[in-house]
């Protein structure tokens, strides 16, 4: 075996060192110390994701037989994760070191960066053995995360219902594994790939596929397996929900792009894309249905996020480099605009511990920076020139459609209408934040922590800056 | 083709076995238990498949261990938030586990 | 001919409009009336000069061989629609236009004149004055207009001025919904009108007089026998361009708008409702009069609706009691008069005398009608009511009006020497020569006009004194601004008549001499000489008989007493059928089915989201079964649609 | 890039936005405003005396200018003029300036104008784009701040009007979306040449008839909503009756030009064999939207709800006319935009200016306005007068062209449509006449009326230039005409294969 290949998997291995650092330092420094670990971890994981954009040669290659796979997109999206996750990382200082979870900041950061890594597998692997270890390395630890705030009961319930869908439908996902293995003899990505090539196998691999599908599919909540998600986000700690809306989102749907299109692209001319036609359509439908009715607003974002999911399937439904740059491109758009959001929804729960639609009524009288934050996230979301959230949805439509099917014209049609609809519900934080400012302001001034204000400038930046400046979309369409 | 299924079939039961046990027992502790069962009898299949389809390789036998254990870690985890939510309501009825909805 | 003093004839009014419109405000009452005559005196005097530039200079570009020429002072492209449908805005000289650049200065400085002393006291003594120049440039550029869409511009304008003017005492409700109508039955018309300027154009590629009348023959040829409805194409474009005539010049059924315009101050309904606006119709027939002779059927239409207004008009001006409304029915009915006369006139039958008869009558019926009104304006000025049966025995208060009025009862009764004589048994002779019918027809109706004009005169200046000393001052001639204008105008309605207008005006421009046709002029007078004789001995006095005849004949009194009901008529169809049938249900069917299917989609997408709310229901399990179906029939449904 | 002037036109509005942004009072803004608002009026008109000196040089646009954007997507920043497209920006820039002078007192002016130049970089940017991308981004970007303005400065049911008003006109564009993206997919023969550019599009003139039948419906009815085409028209009454003064301005004067605008630029230009054949059925639409707002704006009571139905009358035939596909209707159509858009904004600011004192907009409450503020009373008979086409007012220019134009189609359907929209004439001279006589004319209905005052001196001068703008269309047309008829020049309507 030849150890140098460990090389090829430069980022983990800087994850791991990270991850060790953080643990270390969290073992054995004094109790004082500790107060300054999610500073310190923000710093590592800062200099960690900046080393991450250092461009390297031979950037394409393979490692352990190729189940585990580099190349310039693969390091693309993982820099786009690492971005996210120091956002959430710089959001989570102040609720870290408040005072209830002061004692378990450590843990949050160390399973933070380990679900980090499950992610940077699921990613980067071409077999599936190593998917599901990504797979469960990323979700098992959020199931902690979810339950961490112990006196919150609604925190216990979301971890159950979590931890309990995610069981099942790893089951479920390893069932339809299992089939798939009997059926293709192999777990290569490329080896199923090519057996699958053909029409020999009856139904029976199109029950694995829609198993594996809906295995994923939880990952990224598409509808119908999308039904943890508003409960679990709405129960979480405001930013585990703003994680797992965001990153553990985007590397799900990273992942998902590679084995359709890599280990079932060939299958009975492109099944899954049908699968998946179907699925976008009720995603983005129904996620709109039950988001135009939530007025607390981290189900809100939750129903919101399942959404966007259906849109960020339009890229992988595009089968096309474009799809992936568009798909790439949007999850870093989305990253910043939901994080805003989070942002500020954690600021005025760690503050005046509000949460509802109503609360924010009069928001851009008491606290005005909030308050366009909020309302630039939402804009973004909605997709709303000249900010990013614009940029990408026009992008994964045009990529779309550069499938050439009248279907797909149907397709993105029908997401455009709901984009109406998803308007409709942005509006309504809008509204509430600026017009209806009669009545008393539930949330009173406040000053937000420096951490907050940094995370929440970073991602207004973001929301401005990466719309407008091409080179970013066009750096990533090169690589695509 | 003729003994996989002698093992494939019970691989099968087990599974939906699992799946009704999940779907129907209140206890959360029972169903994890029947999610046990579901994940066993995936196990089971991919032995099989190996054993049977493609002796040549070690590809199924490998992922089994892996499921083993990742269903070991699940289970642990899982019932490590059984035990949380039964200190704060003191109840595993995984009905009454229901005040997010909607 | 030079083009400064047309173009001035035209830019001193609009100058004068805009002056007193922006500026007024500051300016006294005096200045502002100073103002307007003086614009108004020198436009008298440049369009004089222009009119009688051109009858009698003898210049080649007027006349040839004595034939006289429409000449082109100057056109400037206004808009250009395509290379060849160009709008200009011109000034042209032909007879017609010469004519009534005489006529309309000479009625608008009377009634600016008039108006000094009639509308001294008034608020908006400055806006009435703007108006009436408003009003003078846009009659001046109607009747030179060079092409017809120049005319259709100044035709509107004439029409907005005439609104500012009826609504001028905007206080009023009366007055107001009077210039509302008046413009809306108009705008009505002039749709028609619009019509058929657009198909004409269409068709001739042309909208320039000089293209149109000079060869009518190739605007024939040019609709290429296109036909709709069984009409021509050119029929229709006359019949709808005759339909903004009807409009204008009051022809039924389009005459309501005319007797409530008299809500107007008086000397308004003097210039714009009597003399010169009401008879611009008859001056677009004229203009186009070649083309008219193209279709027969258009001329035989104008000369019914002619013919059954003056009948109509007669019969109701018999039967009111406000003043102005009698004489506002007279115009109606002599305008009906010019109308029939082009109607009846055919180059075969004294070369189309009802073309200069009913020129003439145009003439002077305007100078006699002016007259009337003004002399009404006073009468209405001494006795605060436009009733006639607030008035009574008025001679002896107000000698000067009496006699000026007297003259233009006169004169319009047709009875000799005066003006309306000699044009009236012009238009009479035209109509014999054309049919015995019509000739019969329109001699009744001259003679009930002499019945209802020294009807309105008895019941004025004879009948019975009532008692005025209720009053702050008796009833007495007015000063002598408003004097004067009666005065003159009475001149020139005794004298008008022997202008050898044939001389002046043809429709081709040859010359033509009258002859007076002996038995017609005698059976005219005849007639009218009854009709005053029966006005006499009903109504020099106080007495019974007109009680009594109208309880003869009730219900023909009271329909006539309410015009035969044609505001009701009216009120119907646009309050109840257009306001209640139309747009009330166009309303409502915009705000609940258009705007209700709107709304609906957002209902429709609450109502789909309150109705899946269940799948969210919180319970784990349900999450899983979910979670499974949604696994099998994904596969299952793509399984089945493959295989 | 700033060599070209046409960048400026964003610029100025951009640079408005920081000046508003650092203002500490009132005093501050209305002067960044309205020497802003002047500033791009100055530039307007500067455009329009180097475009008319530029003109006739072959070139279907001047100031053509390009710079990659997307590059990977053939995504370009592409400005570009004709006569068209200066005089909406002319329109545009006046009816910045005047809705500066009439909102003068607005509550919150910071973010107000905030939103408000926002809206009109918008405006701006889209007249200027030759490039579907850029034009559909400078088209939302106008769309949106609609929702805040509306919302926070409006009056009456303002979320609901607000929020229609929004979801209806997003629906629009979301159809528009489809319409340009499947442009861009058939915008060249080869992939590597597809091009955003209407210009490079019209050139290489291959998109496919069959495809043509499928984009132009999705682009002209997403524009189409905009312009308040039936039966997409139903955001504006409500959202003109809930919007402050300076927004309806701006958005009935503006902003349903670009519905008119881009129906011509993107769906008729680019697709013309389809806009040939498919005509009829928005010609049916259209003149149904002529008729039935003139009908339907005769029994409103509210000032605003009979504005914006007229509005909705006046801009079907816009489309109507632009429907009619030749020269001579197509002047028209831009011509009653250009005159549409400065009397519709007159008629608010003077709707906003009397609601502003007599706090309602109900004419069955008002009378005799006249007599207490005559100055907003006679401005409001004026543009009545446009509106009705007066000749002289910019109104009866636009709408003789359009009748004249539509009137060489020589077949029975066109000839039958184009007679009812004439006929909405009368039906016009019905409704203003209804409200002038109610509102302005007659006695004092209310008592307190008597107290009030007439126009200040800010909204004198907002109203005056309006009209005078709208007299010097009306009286000097064929400057106006010219410029917009010499745009519809050989070299297009070459590509439009007509007349």
């Amino acid at each position: 075996m030849d150890y140098s290949q460990f090389l090829i998997m430069k980022q983990e291995i800087g994850l791991l060192i990270v991850f060790l650092l953080v643990f270390l330092y969290d073992t054995f420094a004094s109790k004082k110390a500790t107060g300054v670990l999610p500073a310190v971890t923000c710093c590592l994981f800062a200099i960690f994701t900046a080393l991450g954009f250092i461009p390297c040669m031979g950037i394409e290659n393979d490692a352990f037989e190729g189940m585990y796979q580099t190349s310039a997109t693969v390091t693309a999206i993982k820099n786009i994760l690492n971005v996210g996750m120091l956002i959430v990382m710089i959001q989570s200082i102040k609720w870290a070191n408040s005072e209830f979870q002061a004692i378990r900041r450590g843990e949050f950061y160390e399973l933070l960066l380990v679900t980090l890594f499950g992610m940077y597998l699921m990613i980067s692997s071409r077999h599936f053995l190593l998917f599901v270890i990504g797979l469960e390395t990323a979700s098992l630890p959020l199931a902690a995360m979810v339950a961490f705030n112990k006196n919150r009961y609604e925190s216990h319930e979301a971890a159950v219902k979590y931890i309990l869908t995610a069981c099942f439908s790893s089951a479920i996902f390893l069932f339809g594994l299992s089939l798939v293995y009997g059926l293709a003899g192999s777990l290569y990505y490329r080896e199923i790939a090519m057996m699958v090539t053909g029409s020999g196998f009856g139904a029976m691999i199109i029950v694995a596929l829609a198993f594996v599908i809906g295995g994923v599919g939880f990952k990224l909540s598409l509808v119908p397996f999308h039904l943890w998600t508003a409960d679990v986000y709405q129960g979480a700690p405001t930013n585990v929900t703003s994680y797992l809306s965001v990153i553990s989102k985007g590397a799900a749907a990273f992942a998902f792009l590679v084995i359709l299109t890599q280990a079932f692209g060939t299958l009975y001319s492109k099944a899954w894309e049908w699968m998946l036609y179907g699925l976008i359509i009720l995603t983005i439908t129904v996620g709109n249905l039950f988001a135009i009715r939530q007025r607390n607003m981290k189900r809100f974002l939750a129903f919101s996020s399942i959404s966007q999911a259906g849109y960020i399937m339009l890229g992988v439904i595009a089968d096309n480099a474009m799809g992936t740059s568009a798909l790439m491109y949007y999850i870093l758009v989305y990253i910043f605009s939901n994080l805003a959001a989070f942002g500020v929804i954690g600021a005025i729960e760690n503050n005046c511990d509000k949460g509802d639609m109503t609360d924010y009524n009069g928001l851009s009288k008491t606290n005005p920076r909030l308050a366009f934050t909020m309302m630039l996230a939402m804009f973004s979301l909605a997709g709303i020139p000249p900010f990013a959230g614009f940029f990408s949805k026009f992008f994964i439509f045009t990529s779309a459609i550069n499938q050439g099917s009248t279907a797909i014209y149907v397709l993105v049609l029908i997401a455009l209408i709901n984009t109406i609809i998803s308007l409709y519900y942005y509006l309504l934080v809008v509204k509430a934040m600026y017009i209806n400012t009669d009545g008393e302001c539930p949330v009173g001034t406040f000053k937000s922590a420096c951490s907050e204000r940094l995370a929440m400038w970073i991602c207004v930046a973001g929301i401005i800056i990466i719309g407008l400046a091409s080179p970013i979309y066009d750096y990533l369409l090169t690589i695509g | 083709m003729g003994t996989i299924i002698w093992y494939l079939i019970p691989a099968l039961v087990m599974f939906c076995c699992g799946v009704y046990g999940f779907m129907t027992r209140r206890n959360m502790i029972a169903m994890l238990i029947s999610l046990e069962l579901m994940l066993n009898a995936v196990d089971i299949n991919f032995v099989v498949f190996n054993r049977y389809l493609y002796p040549g390789q070690l590809d199924g036998m490998m992922f089994t261990l892996f499921a083993i254990a990742i269903a070991a870690a699940e289970t642990a985890l899982a019932i490590a938030i059984i035990i949380n939510i039964y200190r704060s309501a003191k109840n595993i009825d995984v009905r009454d586990v229901t005040r997010m909805k909607f | 001919m030079d083009f400064i003093i047309p173009l001035l004839i035209l830019a001193i009014p609009l100058f004068n409009f805009l002056l007193l419109g922006i500026g007024g405000v500051k300016m006294s009452h005096r200045l502002a009336g100073t103002i307007g005559c003086i614009g108004m005196g020198t436009v008298l005097v440049l369009s004089y000069y222009t009119a009688f530039n051109y009858f009698f200079s003898g210049n080649e570009a007027f006349i040839i061989d004595g034939v006289r020429k429409a000449a082109t002072i100057f056109n400037v492209t206004w808009l250009e629609f395509t290379k060849n449908l160009v709008i200009k805005l011109g000034f042209l000289l032909d007879p017609i236009s010469a004519m009534m650049l005489i006529v309309i200065p000479t009625i608008s400085f009377m009634v600016h004149v008039y108006s000094l002393g009639y509308m001294k006291d008034e608020k908006g003594f400055q806006r009435y004055y703007a108006f009436l120049s408003l009003f003078s440039f846009s009659m001046l550029g109607l009747v030179v207009a060079t092409n017809i869409f120049q005319m259709y511009i100044f035709w509107e304008l004439v029409g907005a001025s005439s609104y500012l003017l009826i609504g001028f005492f905007y206080t009023l409700p009366s007055a107001v919904s009077a210039s509302k109508k008046a413009f809306i039955v108009t705008r009505f018309a002039d749709l028609g009108f619009l019509i058929g300027i657009l198909i004409l154009s269409f068709y001739t590629q042309t909208f320039n007089f000089a293209d149109l009348t000079n060869n009518p023959q190739n605007v024939l040829l040019s609709t290429g026998g296109a036909t709709f409805l069984g009409g021509s194409v050119l029929t229709w474009a006359l019949v709808l361009i005759f339909t903004g005539g009807m409009g204008k010049s009051a022809m039924m059924p389009l005459h309501i708008w005319l007797p409530d315009a008299m809500e107007g101050p008086t000397p308004v309904s003097a210039l714009i409702h009597a003399a010169t606006m009401v008879v611009a119709g008859v001056y677009l027939v004229a203009r186009m009069f070649p083309l008219y002779l193209m279709e027969e059927f258009a001329l035989q239409f104008i000369t019914v609706v002619g013919a059954i207004t003056a009948l109509y008009a007669a019969i109701v001006a018999c039967t009111q009691i406000d003043i102005k409304r009698v004489l506002a029915f007279s115009t109606i009915s002599q305008i009906a008069f010019m109308m029939v006369s082009l109607g009846v006139a055919r180059p075969e039958h004294h070369e189309a005398l009802g073309y200069m008869a009913s020129m003439f009558h145009l003439f002077t019926h305007a100078m006699f009608k002016a007259l009337l009104f003004l002399g009404a304006g006073a009468l209405i000025h001494a006795v605060h009511s436009n009733n006639y049966t607030a008035m009574g025995g008025l001679r002896k208060y107000m000698p000067i009006t009496h006699w000026t009025f007297l003259i233009g009862c006169l004169a319009i009764a047709g009875i000799p020497p005066f003006s309306g004589f000699f044009s009236k048994d012009e238009i009479l002779s035209a109509c014999y020569s054309q049919s015995m019918f019509w000739g019969v027809w329109m001699s009744i109706v001259a003679g009930m006009t002499a019945f209802y004009m020294f009807r309105l005169y008895f019941l004025i200046f004879w009948w019975d004194t009532p008692d005025y000393s209720h009053h702050h001052h008796k009833p007495h001639d007015p000063k002598f601004a408003m004097s004067f204008p009666l005065l003159f105008l009475a001149t020139v309605s005794v004298f008008a008549g022997f202008i050898p207008f044939g001389e002046f005006v043809t429709w081709n421009g040859h010359e033509y001499t009258i002859h007076l046709n002996t038995v017609i002029a005698v059976t005219s007078v005849v007639i009218a000489l009854l009709g005053i004789g029966a006005a006499y001995v009903m109504y020099s006095k106080k007495n019974e008989w007109p009680a009594r005849l109208a309880g003869l004949v009730p219900w023909l009194w009271t329909a006539a007493h309410h015009r035969f009901y044609w505001d009701e008529i009216y009120l119907f169809i646009t309050h109840k059928i257009i306001f209640n049938g139309i747009c009330r249900p166009i309303a409502w069917f915009d705000r609940h089915i258009i705007d209700g299917t709107m709304d609906g989609f957002a209902y429709i997408t609450n109502k789909a989201s309150v109705a899946i709310k269940g799948f969210q229901s919180g319970k784990v399990q349900m999450y899983v079964w979910w979670y499974l179906i949604g696994a099998l029939l994904l596969g299952a449904i793509t399984a089945v649609c493959w295989m | 890039m700033f060599s070209n002037i046409l960048i400026y036109f964003v610029v100025i509005p951009l640079l408005m936005l920081a000046g508003v942004a650092l203002s500490r009072n009132i005093k501050q803004i209305r002067a960044v405003a309205v020497v802003g608002s002047l500033a791009l009026t100055t530039l307007s008109v500067y455009l329009l005396c180097s475009y008319l000196a530029l003109r006739g040089n072959g070139e279907a646009m001047q100031f053509v200018e390009k710079w990659d954007w997307f590059k990977p997507l053939h995504i370009q920043l592409a400005v570009g003029v004709d006569g068209i497209s200066v005089a909406m920006l002319i329109l545009s820039s006046i009816i910045l300036l005047t809705g500066s002078f009439a909102s003068w007192k607005i509550e919150q002016p910071k973010a107000f104008f905030l939103w408000l130049i926002l809206l009109s970089t918008g405006v701006f940017g889209f007249f200027i784009s030759v490039d579907l991308f850029t034009m559909f981004m400078f088209y939302e970007v106008a769309l949106i701040p609609m929702y805040l303005l509306i919302g926070v400065w409006g009056s009456g049911n303002k979320n609901y009007s607000a929020m229609k008003l929004t979801l209806m006109l997003m629906g629009g564009s979301a159809f528009l979306m489809l319409g340009l993206i499947g442009i861009y997919y058939h915008s060249a023969a080869n992939p590597a040449d597809y091009t955003w550019n209407i210009l490079e599009i019209v050139k290489n003139g291959s998109i496919s008839k069959g495809w043509q039948y499928f984009l132009f419906p999705m682009t002209f009815v997403g524009f189409g909503v905009l312009g308040a085409m039936f039966p997409f028209h139903t955001w504006s009454p409500d959202g003109h009756a809930s919007a402050p003064t300076a927004v309806s301005m701006l958005h009935a004067g503006v902003l349903m030009k670009l519905g008119g605008y881009g129906c011509f630029r993107v769906a008729i230009y680019l697709m013309p064999e389809a806009a040939h054949d498919l005509a009829w059925i928005f010609l049916i639409l259209t003149g149904i939207s002529v008729v039935y707002g003139a009908f339907s704006a005769c029994v409103q009571n509210d000032l605003k709800y009979i504005n914006a139905y007229s509005s909705v009358s006046h801009c079907g035939l816009v489309l109507f006319a632009i429907l009619m596909l030749n020269t001579t209707a197509m002047t028209g159509a831009i011509m009653q935009m250009l005159s549409h858009g400065l009397m519709t904004a007159l008629f608010f600011a003077l709707i906003g200016m009397i609601y502003g004192r007599t706090h309602t907009r109900d004419i069955r409450l008002m009378g005799g306005l006249m007599k207490i503020m005559p100055f907003l009373a006679v401005c409001y008979v004026i543009a009545g007068m446009a509106s009705l086409g007066l000749p002289g007012l910019s109104g009866f220019v636009a709408e003789m062209t359009i009748f004249v134009g539509s009137f060489e189609h020589a077949d029975w359907f066109h000839r039958a449509f184009t007679i009812v929209a004439c006929s909405s004439i009368v039906t016009t001279a019905v409704y203003i006449l209804r409200v002038v006589g109610k509102l302005l004319l007659g006695p004092v209905q209310d008592e307190h009326h008597l107290s009030l005052t007439d126009a200040t001196w800010w909204e004198r001068t907002s109203t005056v230039t309006l009209i005078l703008c709208v007299a010097a269309i009306g009286c000097f047309p064929n400057f106006f005409a010219d410029l917009i008829k010499f745009t519809f020049s050989p070299q297009i309507f070459s590509v439009l294969g007509m007349n």
